[in-house]
């Protein structure tokens, strides 16, 4: 196996792994298959992180034809980062899966949730390794195809809706993005991105890229639950599998928001984005809002898990935040956040995933006294949520430390002082948390049938650590953004 | 030919985006949103198509006599975009399907408010 | 308390007073020392005669005084904050 | 490898592990890990630097020089004190986060940068908040919640001077500041709270009294002296701080006479004590910090001794309100006779350890020409003696029986004293030991004849004061009560206001809900119209407004790249959709009201 294959590998594993899990028939093989294949992939893209760390971006010709004229999948240090992501949360989350969605779905039909999981693993993989625009669309649908589904088995009846809801958004997302490549390819005659970039340098002022360019950041932005286009978001997370909502959480936002950067700096160029058109202010203005009012709402939910479905859609406004600085500490800040929001996000729903197979749902009636039955979940849930408000040796003071760099750097004074403040109203909702489990007395409907199985309790700690971790250890996920940001803002 | 008479193609496709957002914001009827939503697909059918077809070009098969060839790139491209679509539609009824099972309606508002009600039970018993 | 009455010496009143007056006489034999030994001063006025004595016994006796204009002032009940 | 672990390190490495061993090795292994720290500082000694790069800085983890020595000797000292005195303590969150606690104040005195000295303030925030909390009662809650809300305030501060700071200087490196620009108002601010400040200082009196009979020990040793130790490195020198260390002498003394909880008591001295120091470091003569630094070196030790003492009669005797106490001296001897160590040590008595340190800061004021604020320093210091030198033990120890009989302290605490004790004499008896280890050369001898007769004038006459107040009976007697301080602009005033700003609050937001539902009626609010009034951000959305505010976001998009390029008719053409869109909508909802 050589290194010019391991694009296409990366994303074929959890495709090929889909159909063989469908054929499996049985829930124990395919989950063992989906295991494996989503093993594979994280194996793959940690070498290939390493590879073009030291070699630069890795391209590999789909059927052996030459890009622009065939489909070419090309990753280089960014998309090797998501990819490592990706594939990482997914291959945590797979044995967390075991326990949880055998609790959640019927035993028969097991296997067609681990056949759709590989699907949505793979999807959203393409995505970021592909270097063709409509082959992402493509993916982009069966990874968004795939999530519905998902979503739907939830055993709320409020997930049928609230799939509905998402399918239909989530077309008009991929469809306005589809149109926007669709004038993008009228203009330049290819779809190929590094080639699209090259031939868009003369015509970038022209109505028809520009209209292009509205096109995909409204249909991106709708796929990333950028305020006000988070509506589908809450819900989808609260009401979804356990597994699922922590697998969505933790990629299918960060793997949209790779796209944005992906067309804005790498198709579209800075100069035409961030320098012509008002397009920092308007990304600024929308961020700082999703900020407050998501983080506002937050502080009123009555289910934690909907909570921090609220919470994500503030954090995501944290990296745009950093895309809007179109700086080189912007754009670290936003890329080390989109993984290090990924992991603590994941390990909170997680934790909760665990909470919500012993109490039936994560409403905070059911949390009261929970550190006395669930002491470990507990405690996970509050270094996760510490890390979520960015206190100094967790993974989550890394991005807010860049962001405020960022903002300093740009002598945005206002705005370093507004990430801060705003970080309080995080540890004001992870404090009702707290309340609620430590300092309350224990709830009658609060679970006491302890801790959630290892099963589930393992995955969920390997992300506390892993946010812990790359709070100390900034070497990989400072390196590697800032890497990324450098090769944004060539 | 006025500019706008000989883009008449993209008129239509506006129109069916439109037309397809439109049913899709203002229909509460779950499946007329998809009807809606499948309008709005349509749309991108055609604005992929139609510049694809030159006048007076043929299939682009080489042979004698023949300079001018049509596009064939973005035909191939529709059929995968008219896959998704379909599959899109196909899960999108059955999601409805699953609804009208359990909230025994397909109109959004019915359902909103069965949920709203829902919700608010628990807390006034309490 | 009666059965260890008077066991302890400083329970009698009388002793308590001779601790009292042996203070002063250690206070007088101190400021008198001030004429034997030579004062080095700090801040000028200080090497004056029994400058220590006067200014301890008089600050503290305004402070003491302050304290008690003080506590008319601050001193509220002592579940205040919890009401 | 034990050279590679920063000495904070080791303590927060054995708090966390201490939950985890059996019960019998907690307490030798608390008591271990300080002179494990100990030794390696002596081993390692000045001039040291372990960096690490993170964050894209290089990081100075560890900076020894004799400034911060002199703070990391004193720490560990204080940490070993208390894991003695604690020795019975073995469940609880209280062991750990004193061990975490001491262990991150060690650490943040060795930062080199402020990057990592803001990591390891908070952390110490944390973890004594913690130990406030252990204090168990709903009071000590409240307490606590307020303490944590001043430390992390204070470390947010610090994050915001830090990151001003870089931008003014470049560098994070944790050397002299200075007042003069805004980051260094900003450290300055986040240090004075810390260092409770006048008006900034009552999370201290608050929180300290509130933390059980161990845990006030251990909070009295470290986050103050931390906030010394950053105001001596960054701020050396500044004239400001003479007048706040001043006021800082004198006004926490007034009080400290009328107040009725002992610990409580203690709490304001320590106050009045930190003033000393800040004034030496005001003055930044080397004399001064001289000063500052031995005070704090030995203030940790007698003011620790102080409030085991006053730990152990609220142990035995159940309460440390002078109203309920007295004539204690016939059940606790011992007891008594050591916090009288501690309280001759306070009061700057010769042979004990004040004597040889303060004396550095008047002096250097005397010095320096402030004539007046070496006024106040003497002042406060006959003040000091008469609230903690002659209070604490006398209404304790002496004053009326109030007939409680005990048992003496037990053991362990009393070897604890025992130890401090003997250090605080130590100190005070060869003074030289503890000017070996200052960060200036030493050219001082406190024990003339002239300076040991002013002082014992001072004390006797300030003792005088007492008895004869007392025995005229225009001493204040003790009452139970609560004095107004500070605190009463954010626990009153604050609490009454904020109420007041919810409910006004709340009218607002309802004038504005009734405002917007008739703007409904009247057909101008459709979405309001459409989805009701309550909760639009945080409620269920229809499909129908999702996938609108996409078409909407969409024309705004198209608007704003084309406003400058394109006629009117084509921007009308590109809105038109939405008009009619809209139109519908409003149409679609109408019709189905009437149905």
């Amino acid at each position: 196996m050589s290194a010019e294959q391991l694009p296409a590998l990366v994303v074929v594993a959890p495709l090929v792994a889909a159909p063989v899990a469908l054929l499996a028939r049985r829930a124990l093989p395919a989950w063992m298959v989906a295991t494996a294949a989503c093993g594979f992939s994280f194996v793959a893209a940690l070498a290939l992180a390493v590879q073009v760390t030291s070699g630069g971006a890795v391209s590999y010709a789909l059927g052996s034809w030459p890009p622009p004229w065939g489909i070419e999948y090309r990753v280089d240090v960014l998309s090797a980062f998501v990819l490592v992501l990706v594939s990482g949360v997914a291959t945590v989350v797979a044995p967390f899966a075991w326990a949880s969605a055998s609790a959640e779905l019927e035993r028969e039909r097991l296997y067609l949730f681990y056949a759709l999981y590989c699907l949505c693993v793979a999807g959203l993989l393409g995505m970021t390794a592909t270097g063709d625009a409509f082959n992402l669309f493509v993916f982009m649908e069966i990874a968004s195809l795939s999530s519905y589904v998902l979503i739907a088995l939830g055993r709320d009846r409020r997930a049928l809706l609230s799939a509905y809801q998402y399918l239909v958004l989530g077309t008009i997302g991929a469809t306005f993005y589809v149109i926007g490549i669709g004038l993008l390819y009228l203009m330049t005659g290819t779809l190929n991105m590094a080639d699209m970039a090259a031939r868009l340098s003369d015509i970038s002022s022209t109505r028809p890229v520009l209209a292009a360019l509205a096109f995909i950041t409204v249909g991106v932005s709708l796929k990333l639950a950028l305020f006000p286009l988070h509506l589908w978001l809450p819900n989808a997370y609260t009401y979804a599998p356990s597994a699922v909502t922590a697998f969505l959480a933790a990629t299918g936002t960060k793997v949209s928001v790779y796209v944005l950067l992906r067309f804005y700096f790498g198709v579209f160029g800075t100069r035409i984005v961030l320098e012509e058109l008002p397009m920092s202010q308007i990304l600024l203005a929308l961020s700082v809002v999703a900020i407050v009012t998501a983080s506002l709402v937050a502080l009123w939910q009555a289910d934690l898990k909907r909570l921090l479905a609220y919470s994500s859609i503030a954090q995501i406004g944290y990296i745009t935040l950093g895309i809007s600085m179109a700086s080189r500490e912007g754009l670290t800040a936003a890329v080390v956040h989109l993984f290090n929001h990924g992991i603590t996000k994941g390990a909170l729903f997680l934790l909760v995933g665990g909470v919500a197979l012993r109490a039936g749902h994560a409403g905070f009636d059911r949390l009261q006294g929970l550190a006395r039955t669930m002491p470990l979940t507990s405690l996970g849930i509050v270094i996760a949520g510490l890390s979520l408000i960015g206190t100094p040796g967790t993974a989550g003071f890394v991005s807010k430390w860049y962001l405020v760099l960022g903002a300093i750097e740009a002598g945005r004074w206002w705005l370093a002082a507004f990430i801060v403040a705003t970080s309080l109203i995080a540890v004001a909702y992870i404090w009702r948390f707290v309340e609620a489990a430590y300092l309350a007395p224990l709830g009658g409907a609060t679970p006491r049938a302890g801790e959630a199985p290892a099963a589930m309790l393992v995955p969920a700690w390997i992300l506390v650590a892993a946010s812990v971790w790359f709070g100390f250890d900034t070497s990989y996920s400072v390196q590697g953004a800032a890497r990324a940001a450098a090769l944004l803002l060539q | 030919m006025t500019a706008a008479a000989s883009h008449y193609s993209y008129w239509i496709t506006v129109l069916l985006m439109v037309a397809g957002l439109y049913i899709v914001i203002a229909r509460g009827n779950l499946v007329k949103k998809l009807i809606g939503l499948s309008i709005f697909q349509t749309s991108v059918y055609l604005l992929y198509i139609a510049p694809g077809k030159l006048i007076g070009g043929t299939p682009p098969i080489l042979a004698e006599g023949f300079r001018l060839y049509s596009n064939p790139l973005p035909h191939v491209l529709i059929l995968t975009a008219i896959v998704v679509g379909v599959a899109t539609l196909a899960l999108g009824l059955a999601i409805v399907v699953r609804i009208r099972e359990a909230y025994g309606s397909i109109e959004e508002d019915e359902i909103l408010a069965a949920d709203r009600a829902a919700e608010r039970r628990p807390a006034e018993s309490r | 308390m009666s059965q260890d009455e008077g066991r302890y010496w400083l329970d009698r009143p009388e002793n308590v007073a001779k601790l009292y007056r042996g203070l002063w006489i250690v206070g007088v034999l101190l400021v008198l020392a001030d004429l034997v030994v030579h004062r080095h001063a700090e801040a000028g006025f200080d090497g004056g005669f029994g400058f220590y004595g006067v200014y301890g016994f008089v600050a503290c006796v305004a402070l003491v005084l302050a304290a008690k204009l003080l506590r008319r002032a601050v001193m509220r009940p002592e579940d205040y904050y919890d009401r | 490898m034990i050279a590679e672990l920063p000495a904070g390190l080791i303590l927060v490495a054995a708090g966390l592990a201490l939950p985890l061993l059996p019960r019998a090795a907690r307490s030798p292994v608390a008591a271990a890990a300080p002179l494990l720290a100990f030794a390696q500082l002596l081993w390692i000694g000045p001039g040291y630097v372990l960096e690490k790069d993170a964050f894209g800085f290089t990081l100075q983890l560890v900076r020894t020089d004799r400034l911060s020595l002199a703070f990391g000797y004193i720490f560990t000292i204080a940490a070993f004190l208390n894991a003695i005195y604690a020795w019975r303590v073995r469940e609880g969150i209280e062991p750990p986060a004193a061990l975490v606690y001491a262990g991150t104040a060690l650490a943040a005195v060795f930062a080199g940068d402020f990057l990592t000295l803001f990591i390891y303030w908070e952390l110490s925030a944390v973890a004594s908040a913690l130990i406030v909390w252990a204090g168990g009662s709903a009071r000590a809650y409240g307490a606590g919640m307020r303490y944590m809300a001043v430390q992390l305030g204070s470390g947010m501060l610090l994050a915001a001077g830090a990151a001003l700071r870089y931008a003014e200087a470049g560098s994070l490196a944790f050397e002299h500041v200075g007042l003069g620009s805004p980051g260094g108002a900003l450290l300055f601010l986040a240090f004075g709270i810390k260092c409770a400040f006048p008006l900034l200082h009552n999370w201290l009196q608050d929180a300290y009294p509130e933390a059980s009979a161990t845990g006030t020990v251990v909070l009295s040793a470290f986050t103050t002296k931390l906030s010394i130790y950053a105001l001596a490195r960054g701020f050396a020198g500044t004239e400001m701080l003479i007048w706040i260390g001043a006021a800082m002498t004198a006004f926490p003394i007034f009080y400290a006479v009328i107040e009725n909880d002992l610990r409580r008591v203690l709490a304001y001295s320590l106050n009045n004590q930190l003033g000393f120091m800040v004034v030496g470091i005001g003055l930044g003569t080397d004399m001064g910090l001289n000063g500052a630094v031995a005070h704090a070196f030995a203030h940790i030790l007698y003011k620790a001794l102080l409030f085991m003492s006053m730990g152990a009669v609220l142990l035995r005797a159940g309460t440390v309100k002078g109203t309920e106490l007295g004539g204690l001296y016939k059940s606790m001897p011992l007891t008594a006779g050591l916090c009288m160590v501690g309280a001759a040590s306070i009061s700057a008595f010769p042979l004990f350890s004040a004597f040889v340190s303060k004396s550095m800061v008047l002096v250097s004021a005397a010095e320096q020409g402030y004539t007046f604020i070496w006024l106040v320093l003497v002042f406060a210091s006959a003040g000091v003696f008469h609230h903690s030198g002659i209070k604490v033990p006398f209404f304790a120890f002496f004053a009326h029986d109030s007939g409680i009989r005990c048992k003496e302290a037990p053991a362990h605490m009393l070897v604890a004293m025992a130890l401090t004790a003997l250090l605080c004499v130590g100190i005070g008896v060869f003074p030289g030991a503890l000017y070996a280890i200052l960060p200036m050369p030493v050219d001082y001898v406190p024990y003339t004849a002239s300076h040991v007769l002013a002082q014992l004038q001072l004390l006797v006459f300030s003792g005088l004061a007492f008895s004869w107040l007392k025995r005229r009976g225009i001493y204040p007697p003790e009452m139970r009560s609560v004095n107004l301080d500070a605190d009463w602009f954010y626990r009153r005033l604050g609490l009454r206001m904020a109420r007041a700003l919810a409910a006004l609050l709340q009218r607002l937001f309802d004038a504005g809900r009734e405002a917007s539902r008739q703007l409904g009626e009247a057909g101008a609010a459709l979405l309001e119209r459409l989805h009701g009034s309550e909760g639009v951000l945080a409620r269920t959305w229809s499909t129908g407004g999702m996938a609108l505010w996409a078409a909407i976001l969409l024309a705004a998009y198209l608007l704003l790249y084309y406003a400058d390029k394109v006629d009117r008719g084509f921007i009308f053409l590109l809105i038109l959709p939405f008009l009619i869109g809209a139109l519908g909508l409003w149409a679609d909802s109408r019709r189905r009201d009437d149905d």
